[in-house]
């Protein structure tokens, strides 16, 4: 049996009860983050425009996620009649299975006991893939098809070009996104994301007058980190790269022809790429599950670290989206080919080099 | 899993490959058929690296991936360009030697 | 038969059934659809012969790259269903002739593939037999970066010959 | 260093080649000549550093680069400078920079164009002329070879929209063809036969070798390089070309046909001096040859009209005179005559040239006469030159003429002796009837400009300035060819006191500079590598000189003979031109069969055609033409048009644009060879 096979299918540890709690941990964890996101963005939303947002559901409107949530179930199915029925349904499901997926080789949190519940502590983390950001990479390479086969399929001139928009942006943005990916790895010298995290345990000029500094991968690859969430957001279609569903152009985009269940797994499939993104950038340059200083084990442990640290990229999402306007697609072309491209290969040379010469 | 079975398997994709060069008449899916026979070919190259505990099968593949993204690049820019000239994908119409 | 064999047979099918979808389909949509998964189903048969980098690689390059251009040129152009022949009854050599000299040569091609393989020996040997993967990506790199140092720079000038051709083959010629 | 010799004019070439259109003929002319007064500065350089060596290692190597290696075959395009060469480069540079400055007041009524065509012509020859010279293997000197003859082509074509002219110019050209053609066997035979080029490994490689009595492969090889020398040098058979070549412009006529080019045969043989020396029977037929060609123009030359025609006949006639040498094995004393015979026959024909130039075209010395009084330059300097060819002693020719007779008598050839003699008396009465008609008696000048149009050509002076100068008096010519004049005079005086013979009191001080070479006992470096090395040490003692004394006696006998035919030659002139002119004519009327024979040549031209160029243009029409190419060629090329188009017409059903078929036949092809790997 081979290496990966092992990996993904029997779990590194005894006690399938255990992996079953983890998978179902995610699985929920990313539905409700979602859900969480959709009142976080309402709420940000009207922070920043001096408005109150939801109110009304619930204490301070807590609620309204359920509620909406009842409401798309309840909705209508609409579907065009010249729609490509086959693709119209297969589109939102890709678009979410590869989110779901795509958080698989995620670590989030220091190998755990649950308090003591397990004889011996196992990683959080569905499946530790040996190659798991190229995994990462593959998977949310596949992401795309749901948005492109949704323009398509539903044969409506402003979804076919939200599809085309949004296969072009994702074909140039995953370029910087890769170099982004391998300038880490390579200083990491692994591509297993746990290892890459274990590396960034501690802190730079041990013992020197800057030793708070955390052995973060953000501070030497500050640059990777800018293009990385250059990509990164682009990756996810959110703001200011939201092309494939540009309201003002599109009515919605590639979803325009999208109602109830189907639009929420879109929707659901936009946040939890949100997430999954955040969580890759925190596992890379921010030192995923370790902080400036040790969570010990009885409140909870590392994880509450990448959990701050993920609220606060997936803050920074939404404080982008309703700051700054959204690009002209030019604009984003050029952007992505002229400025993000180069930075990130000048980038991925110079780390090489450094890693080369001068062993950092 | 004896090579064999790579090897028919191989030899089967790129059957149907080929099939695919000659019975489609769009231009499209015979740069498809194109891909699938190149891949064919990356299985079996796989299949005798991992026979022969040499890892020069799978950069042969590396090389032939590389080789078929230019092929996909130039060759879907050709189609563009074609379209543009006769409204058609199909091979047959292009037939004419020069315009 | 071991979970082995059966994986094998279950990527095998995919790919071999993807394949023929993409030949068979008269929409070039689904024929790219069924190709992404017949690469799924190679890199499935990448990871058994113990290559996961190769398979992932697969799905990256081919399934996430190249396939995203083809669809993004299907929708481009819309391309049409494919349309009923019209043949160029004027050449000798007009289609239904090339279809069958095709067809012939298929099946003598298979023959032959056939009768190869019926003389070759030590088919059974087992892929997993024999000396271990090397397929750790570091010694993938090693491998690539001195043994075929050369190749690995002439492909990156193939890349940049192909880029510029695809441009300046696609670009609007204005008259 | 040596190789800037001959690459300074060819470096000027070059610009008046290319940029010699928009430079002013000042500019032009001058650079012309300057290059090649340098030239002449670094060869009179290179030959004193030559002079300082000793003698048996006079030798200045140069290579410039290894031109052709072929298996173990390998030959370099290399200059050597030895004793003969140190000569040959001194008389080109020399008197070519003389008539070059001459040139730049003779040509000077051409616009600026022909004008920069004219010396990048004529320094393109000086430069093929010096690798000709200098070349150390057979093939540069062949290369010059060429080069020279393709320049002479040129240059008496110089005035082409002149029918007469370009005729002349491809007679010239194809004259030359085939004595080139012999050259190029011969110079193939040396090769197979020494497998080698050089001449001084040849030279050791002869030496080594027994005397050929019969005739064989050496033989062989000196006749057909003599046949070359024929060709370049004008003799007979191959002579006809040189009188017509006056057709170009006279200082070309001084400088190529009188001065350097014609005398190449003799240097060539000089330079294979012991190839020849080792085929005696070759070297009868060169004697015959050359006194035969010395005696038969020197008779035509006797009647001629136009002045240039009589010093063309006489050039001929001194080259006779050099191959007699060379025939008779006195190599010095033929290169000795090339070197005096290029100052006083340059002289001359520069001296014919400021006559045509004050006459303004006029070329007949039957409308000359007492021209004395009005170019006095010209008329001094033309008759020191005559004195000088005439063999008057004391003067340069009498030392060179009376040293080849000498050495004929002695080695036994009394009848090429008399032969000899009697063209010393000829060379006299035609010189001086030139004189007499050209510059005594009464003025036939005026009205020259009603002939003028006939070589309206030959001075540009005609069209330039014949209206305002239609009557007015010749006049002189002007300094620069005045200079070129005077210094080529004095040299006629004086060139030769450098071979005063023995009987004189001298000792003959320029054939023992040249004798090592002509006994390659000079072994230079070249010599000294390679498989001849050995050899070339223990051939590195000099050959005893034959005792100078010993013959002083019948030297001094034969020197008063040719003195006292010399003087008698001019006397008769002068009896028969000035005192009593009805006697010519007299004679011609008396004995009209000889006279026309003379005036026409022996009708040698007339035989050439009917017996050569007819029956060639016959085949060439009939057969090669109208038979062979018509037929086989042109069928065999349009049989193959034919053929391609047929088949393509099959083959075009291939290539039908459809992408498919071929696929299906690169498919075809995959299944044959995969069937053919089975089925093996």
């Amino acid at each position: 049996m081979s290496s990966l096979i092992t990996t993904l299918t029997s779990p590194p540890y005894d006690g399938y009860i255990a992996y079953g709690i983890i998978v179902s941990i995610v699985f929920m964890g990313l539905q409700l983050m979602a859900a969480v996101m959709v009142y976080a963005e309402r709420k940000v939303a009207a922070f920043m425009q001096q408005r109150y947002g939801p109110y009304l559901v619930g204490p301070k409107g807590l609620f309204q996620p359920i509620a909406d949530i009842v409401k798309l179930f309840f909705k209508e199915e609409l579907r065009p009649k010249a729609a490509d029925a086959f693709l119209f349904s297969l589109a939102p499901i890709i678009s979410v299975a590869a989110a779901y997926l795509a958080f698989a080789p995620i670590p989030f949190g220091a190998p755990t006991t649950f308090f003591g519940l397990l004889d011996e502590p196992m990683p959080l983390q569905v499946s530790d893939v040996n190659v798991a950001v190229l995994v990462i990479f593959a998977v949310a390479s596949m992401g795309v098809y749901g948005i492109v086969l949704a323009g398509w399929a539903s044969n409506s001139k402003y979804s076919l070009l939200g599809g085309l928009r949004s296969s072009a942006q994702m074909i140039s943005y995953e370029l910087a996104y890769g170099m982004a990916l391998a300038t880490v790895v390579m200083y990491a010298n692994s591509l297993s994301l746990r290892e890459i995290v274990d590396a960034q345990r501690g802190y730079f000029f041990e013992g020197t007058a800057f030793g708070f500094i955390p052995h973060w991968y953000i501070f030497p690859q500050f640059v990777g980190f800018f293009v990385f969430a250059c990509a990164g957001v682009a990756e996810t279609n959110r703001a200011p790269f939201d092309f494939p569903e540009a309201e003002q152009e599109l009515v919605a985009g590639y979803h325009t022809e999208y109602s109830s269940m189907r639009f929420a797994m879109f929707f659901m499939a936009e946040y939890i790429n949100m997430v999954t993104v955040s969580a890759v950038a925190t596992d890379l340059y921010l030192g995923g599950w370790h902080g400036p200083f040790n969570i010990p084990a009885e409140l909870g442990g590392g994880w509450i670290w990448f959990v701050i640290k993920l609220a606060f990229l997936l803050f920074v999402y939404l404080w982008l989206r309703w700051t700054l306007p959204r690009f002209r697609y030019d604009q984003l072309m050029s952007f992505g080919w002229k400025v993000l491209l180069p930075l990130a290969t000048v980038n991925l040379i110079l780390t090489a080099a450094g890693v080369l010469y001068f062993g950092l | 899993m004896p090579i064999g079975h790579y090897l028919v398997l191989s030899g089967l994709l790129f059957a149907i490959g080929t099939a695919g060069v000659f019975l489609r008449r769009n231009l499209i899916t015979l740069l498809l058929s194109v891909e699938i026979m190149l891949n064919a070919v990356n299985l079996a190259f796989v299949a005798f690296g991992r026979v022969a505990g040499t890892n020069d099968g799978q950069i042969i593949t590396f090389f032939v991936m590389t080789v078929a993204a230019a092929e996909a690049a130039v060759g879907l820019a050709l189609v563009i360009g074609l379209f543009r000239h006769r409204e058609s994908l199909n091979p047959e119409a292009f037939t004419s030697l020069k315009w | 038969m071991g979970s082995d064999a059966l994986l094998f047979y279950t990527f095998a099918a995919i790919t071999v059934i993807g394949a023929l979808l993409v030949v068979i389909q008269k929409n070039p949509v689904y024929s790219v659809l069924s190709i992404i998964a017949a690469f799924f189903g190679l890199a499935g048969l990448y990871v058994l012969l113990e290559a996961p980098f190769v398979a992932v690689v697969q799905i990256i390059i081919y399934a996430g790259a190249i396939m995203v251009l083809f669809l993004f040129v299907v929708m481009l152009l819309n391309v049409p269903r494919e349309d009923a022949a019209e043949w160029d009854r004027s050449h000798p050599l007009y289609r239904p002739m090339a279809v069958r000299i095709g067809a012939v040569l298929a099946i003598l091609l298979a023959l032959e593939l056939g009768w190869a393989l019926s003389l070759t020996t030590g088919l059974g040997v087992g892929v997993a037999e024999g000396a271990d993967a090397m397929s750790s990506v570091q010694k993938l790199g090693e491998v690539l970066f001195t043994k075929y140092m050369f190749a690995f720079e002439v492909t990156s000038i193939l890349i940049i010959v192909a880029m510029v051709g695809a441009v300046v083959l696609a670009r609007k010629r204005e008259e | 260093m040596l190789a800037l010799i001959p690459l300074l004019p060819f470096a000027g070439f070059l610009v008046n080649a290319f940029v010699g259109k928009r430079l002013s003929k000042s500019i032009s002319g001058g650079l012309a000549t300057g290059v090649m007064a340098i030239s002449f500065v670094i060869a009179v350089m290179q030959v004193l550093a030559l002079a300082g060596m000793p003698p048996e290692s006079r030798q200045i190597n140069q290579t410039l680069f290894t031109w052709i290696t072929a298996g173990d075959f390998s030959l370099d395009l290399a200059l050597r400078l030895d004793a003969l060469s140190a000569v040959m480069i001194l008389v080109i540079t020399g008197i070519g920079s003389l008539i070059h400055l001459y040139s730049t007041s003779y040509m000077h009524d051409e616009t600026d164009p022909e004008f920069a065509r004219y010396f990048s012509y004529l320094n393109l020859f000086c430069f093929f002329m010096l690798m000709l010279v200098l070349g150390s293997n057979v093939l540069v000197m062949f290369v010059g070879w060429e080069g020279v003859g393709l320049c002479s082509y040129l240059l008496i074509g110089y005035y082409y929209e002149k029918p007469s002219a370009s005729d002349a110019a491809k007679k010239a050209f194809v004259v030359n063809r085939v004595g080139d053609f012999a050259f190029i066997l011969g110079a193939l035979l040396l090769l197979v036969t020494f497998n080698s080029l050089d001449f001084y490994t040849i030279a050791l490689a002869v030496k080594a070798m027994p005397q050929e009595v019969t005739f064989g492969t050496l033989s062989l090889i000196t006749l057909l390089l003599f046949i070359g020398a024929t060709g370049k040098s004008a003799q007979i058979p191959l002579y006809v070309w040189l009188p017509d070549a006056m057709e170009g412009p006279t200082p070309v006529s001084a400088l190529i046909h009188a001065a350097t080019m014609v005398t190449a045969g003799v240097y060539m043989i000089g330079r294979n001096a012991m190839l020849f020396e080792h085929a005696p029977i070759t070297l009868t037929i060169v004697a015959i040859i050359g006194a035969a060609t010395a005696l038969f123009a020197g008779t035509i030359g006797l009647v001629q009209n136009d002045i240039k025609r009589v010093l063309a006949y006489s050039t001929v006639s001194q080259l006779g005179y050099m191959f007699l040498a060379m025939g008779v094995g006195a190599y010095g004393a033929g290169i000795f005559h090339l070197y005096t015979h290029a100052f006083f026959k340059a002289c001359l024909f520069l001296g014919s040239g400021a006559v045509i130039h004050a006459l303004h075209g006029e070329q007949d010395i039957r409308n000359m006469g007492g021209l004395k009084k009005h170019i006095p330059i010209t008329y001094w300097t033309f008759v020191i030159a005559s004195v000088a060819i005439a063999g008057v002693p004391f003067l340069s020719g009498f030392f060179s003429k009376d040293e080849i007779l000498f050495e004929a008598f002695v080695e036994g050839h009394q009848l090429l002796w008399g032969m000899g003699i009697l063209t010393s008396l000829l060379t006299a009465t035609y010189m001086f009837r030139l004189v007499h008609l050209t510059f005594h008696g009464e003025e036939r000048f005026h009205g020259a400009e009603h002939h003028a149009p006939a070589h309206g050509h030959h001075a540009p002076a005609p069209q330039a300035h014949e209206a305002p100068q239609a009557h007015q008096a010749p006049h002189d010519a002007p300094w620069p060819m005045a200079t070129a004049l005077i210094v080529l005079a004095l040299g006629s005086i004086l060139a030769g006191y450098v071979g005063v013979p023995h009987a004189l009191g001298g000792h003959n001080s320029f054939g023992a500079w040249l004798t090592p070479v002509f006994n390659a006992t000079n072994c230079g470096q070249t010599t000294t590598t390679g498989a001849l090395a050995g050899m070339a040490i223990e051939e590195c003692t000099p050959v005893e000189e034959r005792d100078p004394e010993e013959h002083a006696g019948t030297e001094l006998a034969l020197m008063i003979v040719s003195s006292l035919i010399a003087l008698a030659g001019i006397g008769l002139a002068t009896y028969l031109w000035l005192k009593h002119k009805e006697i010519p004519a007299r004679l011609a009327a008396q004995y009209p069969g000889v006279h026309r024979l003379l005036l026409n040549k022996y009708y040698v031209d007339e035989v050439y055609d009917a017996t050569i160029i007819q029956p060639i243009k016959v085949v060439s029409t009939e057969g090669l033409w109208r038979g062979f190419d018509v037929k086989v060629i042109d069928g065999a090329v349009n049989g193959a048009g034919y053929l391609v188009s047929g088949v393509s017409i099959v083959l075009r059903l291939l290539q039908n644009g459809s992408v498919k078929t071929y696929a299906a036949s690169m498919f075809v092809g995959t299944v044959a060879i995969l069937a053919y790997y089975l089925w093996r």
